[in-house]
């Protein structure tokens, strides 16, 4: 219970990335098919993107999106005369982690649009998509295969 | 293989759970990833300084257009590159040259009542996500959305033409030598804006300085320049999904799609 | 305008790409000024960024000005060591270019020839921006333009079995910098700070530092970086891809790729974490070196049972992988002065011998190393260049290998690591061994009569008539190699025996840099005396 | 932030994920894909990071889901694990 207490409560999400993470990244490395191999890419890579928003969350935080307290004030002020202008910043959930993982699922789809198009090149080339199937025939030899 | 494969991942998820006990409790305001280590904390920065030093309410928008506006800039790069790799790997034709075979199927004289169906649905449908898009696009500053997403759904009701009639009729209006053209031209404007801050001898990407371009003060002109960039990296996600898609859906062919 | 020189060098090629995509898809002839001009002046600039260092000390830039407080912009930081990368990058690049001056394969322009070099030039602004940064994130965006484009640059060539290799490519490089981004999590995570000065400074304070999440972190970086770089366990992508991709981008991807990911290495264990966090226990760098030990006798070995060049040499880079990471992980000054060197002298000697042999692979109709009969003397120049990198990779005197060969190993004794020093050795003489072998069947035009080649020209399979067809054949299109060919490569040879002559004030570079870095606790030995 | 949302979500999350990697007709595996993306965007924007969960949303649910089911079309459906 103690160690209920102390790992798993108040980390439950990070245990729920690190499952996600090792479910895919299993599938990268053993599955036999390269569109099962992508998927498990996918899912390992949203994995991660979990981790760091999971780093971000603030208790009772709102989205980081500033609130109009008082328009017709702020703009009376200018910026330099109103340093602060009363942001908590306890009040809002961190964005930096937000950013970084825009960043990561634009890198994300990038990688799995690629490995789409090679895929399709390889299922031009050697017609099938299992890998054991492939390094078989790369084996056998064929007509353009052994370059 | 299986063998290696599970115990590498067993290894990796051992390790990776090791340091989970050390990790500040879950949502914990003062952890060091949100409140800083010491008396500095970059995110409470961000939050309490964004809209005097740009005037953009969502915190998100302005760090990635401005304070870490060079990320995004290779992440629209990165983009760029995968629709340009795509094209490069699968892409049977030269690029901007012949076309395929053109019989233009047309979705309401083909007879095939699914087809009228989806056919009429989306049509009216494609509109309203393009212009729900373009307000993504110029939204970001004050609310969630901004460049990538717009574009995304730019891009994305392009591909709703190319899957409910077919890939000529996408084609017909975002041609090859227009996505590329624009793609290029999405970076283009990002990096630009970059160089034209450096020409007026401050740090590339420093939006504060063109005020004098804007015609506004320098706060006020990084909250142009944000928008600037931002429209910059919508006319490249939205001319490579559409690539990617056009290119993965007729095996480069660029013919006649799904 | 000089101190915009760190954007210069990255916008420039940036824009080229920009341009040949608006400007000419489809037209290789309009493309190739482009890349020659953009690359000339990144290369210019990072000239001027060096002797800017050396005169005067490190060099930082703020993108978008937001140098006040430190940390919330991107910085750029150049200091010797990656001044000098720099410099390689960009000279490697221009040559590379030149060499493929008619598209990817080093034939016919093809009419990917544009996309080619738009991947390219975008291959060279990651790899420049992956050196130049002095941020931990912004390494990793960078990490994902090299590799995408390499991913591209592998698997636009023609043959099936390059595809495959781009594919294992793109799962093992995701794994790789994916286990780099999670890292920076880790340490963002209890250092909130993504910028690498200001993540070094928090790693001093002592809570910080004993914390399992940065033990956690820098394992994780290692390994992601382990697998970019193709170290011994995790070099599975390797050897396929780099055999049988374009010419074009095996002369860019060979002798830099793996070269940028063992500086980002360096650049993390002593920018980030500090080389006395990382040397703090004796066990971690016993174990790393002994790891090298093994990557450099396998990859030496693997190399012998080659019959294929490419394939040897793609080996071979992974022992010299080997020789960098166990220098770095000696712990002691010449040993991390001669892995810094040696990622320039092997980028040089690596670009020589696949230039070369590109050549021979395209004039021999085919990479098998037996096919290279004669080659030496219908080629004489390309012979001669090819022979300069391969003394260098043996470490012959006034080449670039031998300097470096003799720090590390100054270093390993110091260190006491007489394993790495054998393994040193061992690994020169296997060199020898390998190509000599070449020497002998290019020169005097016979296979071999060692036990490596145990196939009598009559018994693999290939009936002789049709055999003396081929040979025939490549003797009928017996067409002198291109100028635009011979020229870089010519260059990438002098290249190798400048870095050799010129080991002095490079060493000297090195040294400046790293006394000049901040260092915390036991890390007096790497300064050096 | 809601604990028991949160934890109902990710256990649909493992769910999902190991549904998708297990179902051998890729087409279905794609679209169980698709609902793992959504969940995982639903579950960002209960954290408040809704900028990653529309891109998520408009991307991983959409765009890549496309883009596999393309790929499938093109290439064999069944998938032997």
């Amino acid at each position: 219970m103690d160690l209920l207490n102390q790992y798993l409560i108040p980390h439950f999400n990070y245990w729920a990335y690190v499952i996600l993470m090792m479910i895919g990244m299993h599938a990268m490395i053993v599955k036999n098919n390269l569109i099962k191999k992508l998927i498990g890419m996918s899912i390992f890579q949203t994995a991660i993107i979990l981790f760091y928003v999971s780093i971000g969350v603030k208790e009772g935080a709102d989205i980081p999106v500033l609130h109009h307290h008082a328009p017709e004030v702020a703009e009376s002020h200018t910026p330099a005369a109103d340093p602060h202008h009363a942001v908590d910043p306890d009040h809002y959930a961190n964005p930096l982690p937000h950013v970084l993982m825009l960043t990561a699922i634009v890198v994300g789809v990038s990688t799995l649009g690629m490995a789409l198009a090679i895929s399709q090149s390889i299922y031009k080339d050697f017609d099938t998509l299992e890998e054991n199937e492939i390094l078989a025939k790369i084996k056998q030899g064929g007509p353009g295969i052994d370059v | 293989m299986k063998w290696i494969g599970l115990i590498a991942v067993v290894l990796t998820g051992a390790l990776l759970l090791s340091a989970v006990g050390d990790f500040p409790d879950f949502g914990d305001p003062k952890s060091p990833a949100n409140g800083g280590v010491g008396d500095f904390s970059v995110s409470q920065y961000y939050i309490t300084h964004t809209e005097q030093d740009t005037k953009v309410p969502n915190v998100v928008t302005a760090v990635l257009a401005d304070y870490r506006g060079y990320d995004t800039m290779f992440e629209t790069t990165v983009i760029f590159i995968a629709g340009i790799g795509i094209i490069a790997i699968l892409r049977s034709h030269p690029p901007g040259g012949r076309r395929g075979p053109a019989h233009p199927i047309d979705a309401t004289v083909d007879g095939d009542h699914q087809r009228i169906i989806i056919g009429i649905t989306c049509r009216i449908m494609i509109p309203i996500i393009q212009i729900f898009a373009l307000y993504v696009v110029a939204h970001g500053h004050h609310s969630p959305g901004g460049g990538f997403q717009g574009g995304v759904m730019l891009g994305a009701s392009f591909i709703l033409i190319g899957l409910s009639r077919d890939l000529q009729a996408a084609l017909a209006r975002f041609s090859e030598r227009r996505f590329i053209v624009l793609a290029c031209l999405g970076v283009a404007i990002y990096a630009g804006f970059g160089l034209l801050c450096l020409l007026l001898e401050r740090n590339f990407l420093d939006y504060g300085v063109l005020d004098g371009f804007f015609h506004t003060d320098p706060v006020m002109a990084r909250s142009h320049g944000i928008f600037a960039v931002e429209v910059g990296v919508a006319f490249t996600v939205t001319a490579i999904m559409f690539a990617i898609y056009a290119n993965l859906s007729s095996k480069g062919r660029l013919d006649e799609g799904l | 305008m000089s101190e915009q020189l760190p954007a210069i060098l990255l916008v420039a090629p940036l824009f080229g790409a920009l341009l040949i995509g608006v400007a000419s898809p489809g037209d290789p002839r309009r493309a190739f000024p482009i890349v020659l001009l953009s690359l000339s002046i990144s290369l210019a600039a990072t000239v001027a960024l060096l002797t800017k260092v050396v005169s005067s000390g490190p060099v930082d830039y703020f993108l978008g000005g937001w140098a006040e407080p430190l940390g919330i912009g991107i910085q750029l930081r150049v200091d010797g060591i990656n001044a000098l990368i720099l410099v390689f990058i960009a000279l490697i690049g221009l040559l590379t270019a030149i060499f493929s001056y008619r598209g990817p394969d080093d034939g016919e322009p093809t009419d990917k020839a544009p996309l080619f070099y738009i991947l390219y030039l975008l291959l060279c602004v990651g790899l420049l921006g992956i050196t130049i940064t002095g941020d931990a994130f912004n390494v990793f965006v960078l990490v994902e333009i090299a590799s995408l484009t390499s991913y591209g640059l592998v698997a636009m060539g023609s043959s099936p079995r390059g595809t495959l290799a781009a594919f294992n490519y793109i799962i093992m490089g995701t794994i790789g910098a994916s286990f780099y981004l999670l890292g920076v999590g880790y340490l963002y995570m209890r250092t909130g700070a993504l910028n690498m000065a200001q993540i070094h400074s928090l790693i001093a304070l002592p809570e910080v530092a004993a914390s399992q999440t940065i033990l956690v972190a820098f394992l994780l970086i290692l390994v992601g970086v382990w697998i970019k770089m193709a170290f011994f366990p995790l070099y599975g992508w390797l050897p396929n891809a780099y055999t049988y991709c374009p010419s074009g981008a095996s002369g860019i991807l060979a002798p830099l790729v793996t070269k940028v990911s063992v500086y980002v290495m360096i650049r993390v264990m002593l920018s980030v974490f500090g080389a006395g966090w990382v040397f703090q226990s004796a066990g971690w760098s016993q174990t790393v070196v002994w790891l090298a030990v093994i990557a450099i006798l396998a990859g030496s070995f693997i190399a012998l049972a080659q019959v294929e060049l490419k394939k040897m040499l793609s080996y071979l880079i992974v022992a010299e992988v080997g020789y960098m990471v166990g220098g770095a992980w000696l712990a002691n000054h010449w040993g991390m002065v001669g892995a810094i060197y040696h990622i320039l002298a092997d980028a040089a000697m690596t670009l020589c011998l696949f230039l070369a042999a590109n050549i021979f692979v395209k004039h021999a109709g085919g990479g098998r190393i037996d096919r290279l009969e004669g080659l030496f003397r219908r080629m004489p120049v390309v012979a001669g260049a090819f022979v300069v990198g391969a003394l260098s990779m043996i470490g012959v005197p006034p080449t670039g290998g031998f300097f470096s060969k003799w720090y590390l190993i100054r270093g390993g004794i110091e260190a006491g690591q007489w394993p790495f020093v054998a393994a040193l050795i061992l690994s020169s003489l296997v060199n020898a061994v390998l190509f000599f072998r070449i020497f002998e069947v290019a020169h005097f035009g016979r296979k071999p009569a060692d036990g490596h080649h145990h196939h009598p020209p009559h018994a693999d399979g290939e009936p002789s008539p049709e055999q003396q067809g081929t040979i025939g054949e490549t003797t009928g299109s017996d067409r002198k190699p291109r100028l635009t060919a011979v020229a870089p490569l010519v260059a990438a040879a002098a290249l190798v025996l400048l870095v050799g002559i010129f080991s002095g004030p490079i060493v000297e570079i090195i040294r400046g840099a790293l006394q000049g870095m901040p260092h915390v606790g036991a890390a007096a030995p790497l300064i050096g005396r | 932030m809601i604990v028991a949302f949160d934890i109902i979500i990710l256990i649909f999350l493992v769910i999902t994920a190991v549904i998708s990697l297990r179902v051998r007709d890729l087409l279905g595996a794609t679209m169980v894909l698709s609902i793992y993306s959504f969940l995982m965007c639903l579950l960002w924007a209960e954290m408040g990071a809704v900028d990653v969960a529309f891109t998520e949303a408009a991307v991983g649910a959409g765009v890549s889901t496309v883009f596999l089911i393309a790929t499938i079309y093109h290439t064999r459906r069944h998938s032997s694990d």
